[in-house]
């Protein structure tokens, strides 16, 4: 059984050698899919987003829907990071690593992890103006819901 | 009972967390929002609309209608915005 | 209008440094997904994927792919990258990278360069065996048609 | 034209590229294959299976019904097996 790397940080990480970490010193994985997702600066209006989490929470939501991953396709491993606290424009926020000996599991997985882990990890995104105006928490998007739906 | 606010709740009720004792018959976690929602002016500003409110007992996301049980950690949010 | 980054080498190349280039400097990307397929050794029976290619249409074919996803989804950046020649276990054959404002835009038109690429980029798989045994051609899969049919 | 065979069609044939001047009245890709497939035991064993043969004209892929046309660069292959 594949154990999930799960982790909840406020630095920066560094897709590429996550993606190393899973792919040194083996042969049997023939695909590696890596998702990163980034703050955007919306145009320049935005001067940071800070993001808050449930500590404890947010590791075990991450570890149960990798594990279903793990459960529903064939994965060789599997890896989830999450940063909290402020983040400027241009920096990573979340990054999925998935790896299997097939694409279409690397893929489907990456994509599940991503729609799963927006609708019920416990992260929430408060938007800082560029402008010093003050900023709001980000609304949830129904079609986040209707994303995590389609699995 | 161990209470956690986060997001816009936190900010609203002006607390992250706090130590309550529900009344006896408080058997869900609907009914321990609605205990909270009656404790002040800014506890009700935050559980104006409960249906969009998520809950977590022991860390575990439920049902508004989930037993309080035995939990020893209750948790109020936003619906999440992470990813 | 975003142009693709098509290279047809037999050179490893380094899936961290593509996907670098394209967020380098800018706050405008929200999803970056990367996949790369690797050669596997089957169990230690493979020495070697020797990969032919017919020079001049790969890239040519290589090009249209990207510039088919450019059209159909909004994307940022697309990069394209495809070994030839003798390839040993565990390194890296293909790569694919997009970049999009959206998450789902960056995860289907990378899904769809892989299924397009397959079976429209001229590129053949030879297997060496381990055993010295002469190895064959690799059949072409219908399940590879099928996919790219879904697009 | 000049001739281009890669994979196993290239192994059979024993040669990678060559220039044939077909007879008048080949007008399409497939009458090419055909042609070719009649030039010796070397091109009947490769081109015995034409239906799955793929054709490029001047590195587009066609069908095999395509015309020749003022095509310079005619090359066949097996089903792509990359990525």
């Amino acid at each position: 059984m594949v154990a999930p790397v799960v982790r909840v940080q406020a630095e920066p990480f560094d897709a590429a050698e996550e993606s190393r970490l899973i792919t040194a010193g083996r042969a049997d994985i023939g695909a590696v899919v890596t998702f990163t997702g980034l703050c955007r600066s919306e145009g320049g209006s935005l001067a940071a987003l800070e993001l808050e989490h449930y500590p404890g929470m947010a590791e075990d939501e991450l570890v149960r829907v990798s594990t279903e991953a793990i459960a529903r396709w064939p994965l060789q491993a599997v890896t989830v990071i999450h940063r909290y606290g402020k983040i400027a424009p241009g920096e990573p926020i979340v990054l999925v690593v998935t790896a299997s000996a097939h694409r279409r599991a690397a893929f489907e997985s990456a994509d599940f992890l991503m729609d799963y882990l927006k609708t019920r990890a416990p992260f929430w995104k408060k938007e800082h103006f560029a402008s010093g105006a003050e900023g709001g928490w980000v609304a949830a998007k129904t079609e986040d819901d209707r994303a995590a739906e389609r699995w | 009972m161990k209470i956690l606010y986060f997001a816009w709740l936190r900010e609203r009720i002006g607390k992250a967390e706090e130590t309550i004792t529900f009344p006896p018959g408080t058997e869900t976690a609907g009914a321990a929002m609605a205990h909270l929602a009656s404790l002040g002016e800014e506890y009700a500003y935050a559980f104006e609309n409960p249906s969009i409110i998520r809950i977590a007992v022991d860390r575990k996301h439920v049902p508004h209608d989930a037993p309080l049980g035995e939990a020893r950690e209750l948790a109020f949010f936003p619906p999440m915005t992470g990813g």
